[in-house]
């Protein structure tokens, strides 16, 4: 008697919090529909309100889909790339007029895209682009170029070194996400190329911490001798915030070194401007949720969309950190 | 009766609703069964997708639920393996090395094997509490597929071979649903029907008793962190194959959904008690719920706030945990009643 | 009921000789030779502690004698339980040893499921358990979890899993503690007809009717020394409780202390619970209480109940100090009002076995020990050191961890801990079980101490010898009920016992 | 049941009169299962002060503070679960983003004392929700806070958008996170006086003593008339205040805030107390030996990333060091016997 009490109770408590979320969900799917949206679309990110780019990069898709009568519906696979191949077979099961796609490891997209393909569902990719030889099941690239916005903050890199023999440190992101892998290799491969008098005494992960970055970098200084450092490369603008925060700890002016890194966010534009970071590659999260849309809609509309748009990779120093175009987002 | 003496030492089971009473205790996966149900009730009225795609969400329970059978053995015999995520990983990296496919595969799942004996060795030869052990393979197998991979993902050699491995088999059913189902089938068999495998029970019921009969038990202990081992690496060759790559990163929601299931399908970490097919229930509830909150568009955040509070309701209302959370109330009713009494 | 001792004897089936088998300094068997005959049923009595577990463990193989050997059918037995197993000796254990969560029909067939390539036969497995019950007699529905079965049919399912491996000899270790008297009977009767298949059955009891109903011949333990091996028919009942308790008497020597009892302190009122089936009780200040009869009568399972450390379905307990009337409800609350428990299960529920002893004294204590929730080290170790001095610790060092100390030792420990409260009730169970003589002496004392200063005390005991030199008064307990009260001076061994044994027999001689 | 089936007599103390190899090799185990921490502490850091250059310079000690400090607050804290026999909590990763992302997303809207005050109220709920589900209703530990880590993580990022959280370059939590009193960071100064504070709580209070005691032996300390539960609740809500001075910590210092900021925690945290010696089964151990523990792994981290040792490698050492620590207490254990 007690048991079925227990689970009669249970139950009814399961049920109460289902409905509530259910309800929730729903609401969600009539505000969106209210935008009488012409066009299903699914949209497998690998982020989302989880952290501060997908945090901007939203609300932009979102307000861009409005405006083109897109009906969106977003994943978030948390950059685990079973859980968004496993997302991207809902979004072909689930027949949608077209798939944005933001690979979570763009080496593992190719039987997503495959699938899409023999849904006849078109794909459009965002914000890092997948393996060249995948290109051709896909409808249109929008967004930052990963591995250049690595070469562009090399070449700023390679422009200060002038030429002459320069030591840098460099602080990575998360250990195998791989944004993190192509703004290194972006990064590495140009100053090989370009200007192979910068050398790369010591590299560790900041996991796109401050916090992290900050303490990496000074053991990093104490491990290379700080004054055997003439520069840094950090693979955003929070890290290289903690690089410089480390710089100051041990006493060093972060002014003569050279140092560089990608975003241009409300963190690093300050220090751009103050001239303790030297320049940065503008990454606009806003642009980049906003043309996601725009190129999916184009491709909806059967217009003929470029293979590769490409977010400018603005390079922002000390002369144009003032600009509007380079306003920062985050 | 067949003995002269009338002995009523049987419980009283007469009346419909005692037997049914009877029957439905002995079952494990009573819970699981009212979350499949709310959840298939739910899925219909406002994502009636989740059926009519169903060959996703039996993917999709699939992920989540490989590696949660291979969990249960070892929780029926009242350990944990916190390292299977890292298996995982390692195994796919350690395929996708090997440029020939099937000695590939062979050397993952031989990797999972000797994880889930080392796993073993740390708990039955050394006398480490498996959660220890584990949780220290954890940090080390991760690192492992990260030094072993550059912490870059590693693509397949043979693409193509990966490609047609993620297509359907037959009608919808691709190779992964084909496995998972052999591994449930296999291990539901195994713990049912096997001697190995139904002593597992024994071992974590009794282990004392299990030491008494003469079960071979730290035997039995190696052929579950070894099935444990062996599924987890088979998850990382089906991840490697329908993702043509490894990523040594990969993994990373699957331990924490695994737990749950096993957990909501009525699996007690005290071991001795739950089933294979408790751990299905438990996989098909969360996967139902998970698809159906992706396709009504319910952000992972909320998702995630959902699966943490079924499995919150499903630990404490564990039979045991609701009479000891009665027995405080009665105490403390009655401490009051106690001092007022004087 | 006699069976007839003229029957034709089998062959010898298994034999003991010249067993010892010590446990530290202590001799717990000590130069015993038994041996048993195809179809006999072979009585084992003895009080508690007399040896006669130890001498099963045994020739089941479990414990490695010291000296001497246990021959099968001749062959002398090497190689531990599984080989004993082997050679035919199945042991029902006292523990049971089962698993909860399998079926009747695994449990019987626990480590010998009979398989083909590994798999289970079930079909096999079935008839295997269904023939083993049908065997012995019981119904058990044998595909319900053990853990939905009662206690009764669980101790039936034991058995029975003893029975399937068609042993040679059958040893029982107190089968009856937890069955009613009409599955006494049935036991009993099925032991017989096993016998007279041929096996050979040692029988491990308690209790003196038991043995005169079904066995052939008597071994009766003492101290570990075997002291007489008797035909049943050239004994009586009688003959048999003295013969088992007839010790050297100088420890019921110690006169018996003076009491003058107060008001009463402790009552309970109907106290009902599983195996208590309707205990009233006092204690008066100054009184000692002994409750005495056989183990798994309901004694610990009462004085549990009552002081609320598990559940009971009714019943009231009041504590009365300095006229003040208090119900207890919740053990918490007992032990507010002033009572102590010193529980039976010394190193799982008396003691935290690695923390020092001075830890273990502050735990009760801990409120006078501190201020405002601050402990004071210093007082601590003043008031564990002046507790230890009390009780006699040796050596007498408050920071070794507790579970370094010897038996007695850690019992003056638990002792120790609630005299700082200065108990008004103090209820013990089984106080110095597996405790030497010299510190059993010393917590005799103590207890006589607590009652003189005006403690209400209650003693459970299954040493005899104990009870009875420290009761005023003796309530015997019987299946969960007060089957007998005796006082001070008309209580002796013999009477409790037949209290405690209930049997027919006795209860008409 | 009363006969005893164990030896009557045992005496537990083993008679020291003969010391033969394996008894030689019990007592060294026995000796680096008890003090093993303190010289392997000890012994490390004498080997990177003279092999790893720059190891013994002041930024370099106040680099390995900063490494120490989060993780220690929270393992000093956590340290009372564990030794109360709970296994660990989880949910310290969702505790420590909430209290960081509370400490800088609400005081630069509200001040400071709201934001303090708010972080409070939720880390008592935190403490209160763990707590009775593991005292009360003698749920698992980890499972219980696995739930509340997958709730609390998912309320964090709904509520706070996952944005990422700073402080005015010029404010007083930056000021705060810049304090320091000669090589030592505010942080490990508050680590310190945490560390202080929660040993005199362990050892000294009443609360701390049952805590220990359950433990030792729940049981033993049930029938010493305490509220078993109600401890189990203390030593949670604990943990989640440390947690939340350590969410203060780690905004502080670098005067962000953002979701994401505390993954691993958990398992860090709790790799520091086992290789410190505190036992997982729960009665021995302290809050210095969580100190040291988290002092080792610092420092060796610190070694690895100075000889530029990349991340896999240093996984692979911090998992192979948690095996050693447990095994050598085991073998000690078993030695022992």
């Amino acid at each position: 008697m007690r048991n079925i009490r227990i689970m009669t109770g249970a139950a009814s408590l399961i049920a109460i919090g289902l409905v509530s979320a259910c309800s929730s969900s729903s609401g969600s799917e009539e505000s969106s529909s209210d935008a009488s949206g012409e066009y299903e679309v699914y949209a497998l990110l690998p982020q989302g309100t989880d952290q501060p780019y997908g945090t901007t990069y939203l609300p932009a898709m979102e307000e861009e889909a409005a405006k083109n009568g897109i009906n969106l519906t977003i994943t978030n696979s948390q950059y685990d790339a079973d859980r968004q191949a496993s997302d991207c077979r809902v979004a072909v099961a689930a027949r949608p007029d077209l798939i944005i796609l933001w690979p979570a490891v763009g080496d593992t997209v190719r039987p997503c895209l495959a699938a899409a393909q023999a849904a006849d569902i078109p794909v459009t990719v965002t914000n890092s682009d997948v393996n060249p030889g995948d290109k051709d099941l896909t409808a249109g690239y929008s967004g930052p170029d990963t591995y250049g916005q690595g070469a562009a903050s090399a070449e700023i890199m390679c422009e200060l070194a002038e030429g002459n023999p320069t030591n840098i440190l460099m602080v990575n992101g998360l250990t195998g996400n791989s944004t993190a892998i192509n703004r290194r290799d972006g990064f590495v491969e140009t100053i090989e190329a370009e200007c192979p008098n910068v050398e790369i005494l010591a590299e560790q992960p900041g996991n796109w911490n401050k916090d992290d970055s900050q303490t990496v970098t000074s053991e990093m200084l104490t491990s290379v001798g700080a004054e055997n450092v003439d520069g840094i490369f950090a693979a955003d603008d929070t890290m290289v915030a903690g690089a410089i925060d480390a710089l100051r700890a041990q006493g060093i002016d972060p002014q003569p070194l050279l140092i560089t890194s990608i975003g241009n966010t409300e963190l690093g534009n300050p220090l751009v401007k103050s001239g303790d970071l030297d320049g940065t590659i503008f990454q606009s999260s806003s642009w980049d949720g906003q043309n996601a849309v725009l190129v999916a809609s184009q491709v909806l509309a059967g217009e003929t969309v470029e293979e590769d748009l490409f977010m400018p990779s603005v390079k922002v120093t000390q002369e144009n950190a003032d600009d509007p175009e380079v306003a920062p987002e985050w | 009766m067949t003995t002269s003496q009338t002995m009523s030492l049987g419980e009283a089971t007469t009346g419909f609703s005692a037997r049914l009473r009877a029957a439905l205790g002995r079952r494990t996966e009573w819970r699981a069964i009212i979350l499949l149900v709310l959840v298939v009730v739910g899925a219909l009225i406002f994502a009636p997708t989740v059926f009519t795609a169903y060959q996703v969400t039996l993917g999709f329970v699939a992920l989540i639920g490989l590696i949660a059978l291979g969990l249960t053995a070892v929780i029926l015999m009242g350990e944990l393996d916190l390292s299977v995520a890292s298996t995982l990983a390692v195994s796919g990296v350690v395929m996708a090395m090997v440029p020939n496919i099937f000695l590939g595969v062979t050397l993952a799942l031989l990797t999972g094997l000797v994880i889930g004996a080392v796993n073993a060795f740390f708990v039955v030869k050394v006398g480490i509490n498996s959660f220890i052990a584990t949780l220290g393979m954890l940090f080390a197998l991760r690192g492992l597929a990260f030094v072993l991979s550059d912490a870059e993902p590693v693509p397949l050699t043979d693409i193509e071979a990966g490609i047609s491995f993620g297509m359907p088999l037959i009608g919808p059913i691709t190779p992964r649903i084909v496995l998972f189902v052999l591994v449930f089938i296999a291990l539901h068999v195994f713990v049912t029907r096997v001697r190995a495998g139904r002593e597992f029970y024994a071992v974590g019921g009794n282990r004392q008793a299990a030491y008494d009969a003469g079960i071979p038990v730290s035997r039995r202990l190696f052929t579950g962190f070894m099935i444990s081992g062996f599924v987890a690496a088979l998850a990382g060759v089906i991840n490697t194959l329908e993702l043509i790559a490894a990523d040594p990163t990969a993994g990373s929601t699957a331990l924490l959904a695994s737990f749950a299931a096993a957990i909501i399908g009525g699996v007690a970490l005290t071991g001795g008690r739950g089933s294979i097919v408790g751990t299905l229930l438990g996989a098909l509830s969360l996967g139902i719920l998970g698809v159906g909150l992706t396709l009504a568009g319910v952000q992972v955040d909320i998702q995630q706030i959902f699966i943490g509070s079924v499995l919150f309701i499903a630990v404490i209302t564990d039979p045991a945990s609701l009479r000891a959370a009665a027995g405080s109330v009665v105490t403390f009713l009655q401490s009051r009643k106690s001092q007022t009494a004087v | 009921m006699n069976r007839s001792t003229s029957e034709p004897a089998g062959p010898v089936v298994i034999e003991a000789e010249s067993i010892v088998k010590r446990f530290g300094g202590a001799v717990a068997v000590n130069d015993v030779s038994i041996s048993v005959r195809a179809g006999e049923i072979y009585g084992l009595v003895g009080e508690n502690g007399a040896g006669k577990s130890t001498l099963m463990r045994i020739l089941a193989g479990i414990l490695r004698p010291d000296e001497g050997e246990v021959r099968v059918e001749g062959k002398a037995l090497h190689g531990g339980a599984k080989a004993a197993l082997e050679a035919g000796i199945a042991l029902v254990h006292q523990e049971l040893s089962l698993v909860p969560e399998m079926t009747g029909a695994e449990n019987i067939m626990l480590g010998s499921f009979p398989t083909t390539a590994g798999f289970i036969r079930s079909a096999d497995m079935k008839k295997i358990a269904a023939d083993a019950i049908e065997e012995i007699g019981v119904q058990i529905d044998l595909d319900e979890p053990i853990v939905r079965l009662s206690v009764a049919l669980r101790q039936f399912v034991e058995i029975a899993r003893a029975v399937a491996r068609k042993p040679k000899v059958l040893i029982l270790d107190e089968p009856t503690a937890t069955l009613t008297p009409a599955e006494t009977d049935h036991l009993l009767a099925m032991l017989q007809r096993l016998a007279a298949k041929g096996l050979s059955i040692v029988y491990i009891s308690h209790r003196i009717p038991e043995i005169f109903s079904i066995c052939d011949r008597v071994a009766v333990l003492r101290d570990g020394n075997l002291i007489e091996m008797m035909d049943i028919g050239e004994t009586t009942p009688d003959d048999l409780v003295d013969k088992m308790v007839g010790r050297d008497l100088k420890l019921d020597l110690q006169i018996h202390r003076e009491s003058n009892p107060g008001d009463v302190v402790f009552s309970a009122r109907g106290i009902h619970a599983p195996g208590v089936d309707g205990i009233d009780l006092d204690v008066r200040a100054g009184e000692i209480v002994g409750l005495g009869g056989l183990v798994g009568a309901g004694r610990t399972e009462f004085v549990r109940a009552a002081l609320g450390v598990d559940p009971k379905t009714a019943g009231t307990v009041t504590v009365t100090t300095d006229g003040r009337s208090t119900k207890i409800a919740t053990y918490r609350a007992a032990v507010r009002n002033g009572v102590a428990y010193i529980p039976e299960e010394r190193r799982t529920d008396g003691l935290a076995l690695n923390m020092s002893v001075a830890d273990n004294i502050a735990l009760p204590n801990r409120a006078r020990l501190s201020t405002g929730s601050v402990l004071k080290p210093k007082m601590i170790a003043e008031f564990a050191t002046n507790l230890a001095d009390s009780v006699g610790l040796r050596p007498p060092d408050i920071r070794r961890d507790a579970g370094e100390y010897s038996g007695g030792n850690q019992q003056k420990v638990v002792i120790a801990k609630w005299l700082g409260r200065e108990p008004r009730v103090i209820v013990l169970d089984e106080p110095t079980r597996g405790v030497d003589v010299g510190a059993k002496t010393e917590i005799h004392r103590l207890i006589r101490d607590l009652a003189d200063r005006g403690a209400a005390v209650l003693v459970v005991s299954s040493d005899l010898p104990e009870l009875l030199d420290l009761s005023d008064v003796v309530h015997v307990i019987r299946d969960g009920r007060i089957a007998g009260t005796l006082s001070g001076a008309e209580a002796d061994e013999k009477s409790v016992m037949t209290l405690a044994a209930g049997g027919r027999l006795v209860e008409a001689s | 049941m009363t006969e005893t089936a164990t030896p009557r007599e045992t005496p537990t103390r083993q008679a020291p009169s003969e010391t033969g190899p394996s008894q030689r090799r019990a007592a060294l185990l026995q000796w680096i299962a008890e003090r093993g921490i303190f010289v392997f502490t000890a012994l490390l850091i004498v080997f990177a002060a003279i092999f790893v250059d720059g190891f013994a310079s002041t930024v370099n000690i106040t680099d390995v503070f900063h490494r120490a400090a989060p993780i220690g607050i929270v393992a000093v804290g956590m340290t009372f679960v564990v030794i109360s026999g709970n296994y660990l909590d989880l949910s310290v990763v969702a505790q420590v983003a909430t209290s960081a992302v509370i400490f800088i997303g609400v005081s630069n809207l509200y001040g400071i004392p709201l934001a303090v005050g708010l972080a409070v109220l939720v880390a008592l709920l935190y403490g209160a929700v763990n707590g009775v589900a593991v005292g009360y209703f003698k749920a698992n530990a980890v499972i219980v806070t696995l739930a509340t880590t997958y709730v609390g993580l998912g309320l964090l990022r709904w509520l706070s958008g996952g944005s990422i959280f700073f402080g005015p370059p010029d404010g007083p939590i930056r000021a705060m996170g810049q304090i320091r009193i000669g090589p030592l960071p505010l942080s490990m100064i508050v680590l310190i006086v945490m560390a202080l504070v929660l040993a005199f709580v362990l050892n000294r209070t009443t609360f701390g003593f049952m805590v220990r005691c359950v433990g030792s032996n729940k049981e033993a300390t049930r029938l010493a008339g305490v509220s078993t539960p109600r401890v189990v609740l203390g030593a949670f809500v604990i943990t989640a205040l440390a947690a939340m001075i350590a969410g203060f910590v780690l905004a502080a210092f670098s005067n962000t805030a953002v979701s994401t900021m505390s993954s691993g925690f958990e398992f860090r945290a709790l790799a520091a107390i086992i290789i410190g010696g505190t036992s997982v089964f729960g009665g021995r151990g302290s809050i210095l030996r969580t100190l040291l523990g988290v002092v080792f792994v610092s420092v060796l981290t610190n070694i690895l990333v100075l000889s530029n040792i990349s991340f896999g490698w240093q996984q692979i050492a911090i998992g192979a060091l948690i095996a050693a620590a447990v095994s050598v207490d085991a073998l000690a254990r078993r030695a022992a016997q």
